[in-house]
């Protein structure tokens, strides 16, 4: 399966690239979607969100799902 | 109801005066109290003065995210209308950031609404603020709580 | 700090935006954060149709009022400045009444003190309404508390 | 001495004037105040001030004061 991973803020320029694709050929949670993305532990406080909804990152995702990570929110 | 993500400067003060003149809901003498919070930039922040922002977003997600808590502050405190605007791109002092604003027939509805729509906002819609210092740039880390 | 009666009536955002542009305090980038309210006369009220409405008040004690509760707020909320409007006269529906209006460094201390200064203005400022029904005229017999 | 007093809203109505000019040559109370204007008893919630501040129905008041009576207050 394929899913479209994003990265915003500060993690998006410490990945160095706003996102990519990332394929598996088994179940996959937003933990394991991290750890196809990168080596490194996730930053304490980063949030995730799956098509376009908050979630932890024991969540199950699906094949054609939007998996985004992003740092604490500062809007407003 | 009116919800915008703006790209560019806007006067919170003729918003809400359009607004509030074109909106059907808002008849005249249909509504008693109106809150309003407009949150602008400052040229100074944790002890440095700052040039300029970046606000980033992600943009499925904020619009969503503020249309749902308008509805559900109309639904939860009985509002008559809302208008919500917040502003993305480049930023500078002075430039409004966030306008929201509620429109009830008696003021603690007005109030409470304009004030939870606002907590809501800073602790779960999905913007980014990047300073620009006299020296470098600095991601904000982190919303002052309620 | 701007505290007025007004007999006439006014347009609350023009007036927010010409007195932000304006005051000497508020200069650009010093403030963050802006809380409105704004009283309007509604055409309904306790279930009958209100025509018009005339607002009586102790014209000596109410400037001083607003101003002494106006400067309350400033030290306690360390509020950077404050405009406060209230008509008086002949008033009809979608007429605004009531504008208070508090600028700040962070959002917390505006949406505090716009409350509170609303709060205290409707249960202590010597300010009547006699309302004009389709038959007859009745006192407003006292305000909603918070 | 001589005290001005005021009558506003509804209670003007009542009193068919705005206020009038009350004497007494000796101490007086807020309360004696209301009795020299009237025979009634004051209605119920009537609030009153010395010199433009609240106060109670006990406060004295001097040569020269101005006490005003009215109803809640309904502004805003």
């Amino acid at each position: 399966m394929q899913i479209k991973v994003k990265f915003f803020a500060s993690l998006r320029e410490q990945m160095g690239t706003d996102g990519q694709i990332v394929e598996s050929s088994g179940p996959l949670s937003i933990s394991g979607v991290w750890q196809l993305v990168t080596d490194y532990s996730p930053p304490e406080n980063l949030l995730c969100s799956r098509n376009l909804k908050y979630v932890d990152w024991e969540e199950s995702v699906e094949d054609g799902d939007e998996v985004a990570f992003f740092p604490p929110v500062t809007g407003g | 109801m009116k919800i915008e993500i703006r790209p560019s400067a806007y006067d919170p003060w003729q918003e809400v005066a359009d607004f509030q003149a074109a909106a059907n809901k808002l008849s005249p003498g249909s509504y008693g109290a109106c809150a309003v919070f407009v949150g602008t930039m400052r040229d100074f922040n944790e002890g440095d003065e700052v040039r300029s922002m970046v606000l980033e977003h992600y943009p499925e997600m904020t619009v969503g995210q503020l249309q749902e808590l308008a509805h559900n502050a109309m639904v939860s405190h009985g509002l008559i209308d809302i208008l919500i605007l917040h502003r993305v791109g480049e930023i500078h002092p002075n430039d409004p950031i966030v306008l929201v604003a509620a429109w009830s027939a008696h003021r603690s509805e007005a109030f409470n609404a304009c004030r939870e729509m606002m907590e809501i906002l800073k602790s779960k819609a999905t913007f980014w603020k990047k300073e620009k210092l006299v020296s470098g740039e600095r991601w904000v880390g982190k919303n002052t709580p309620a």
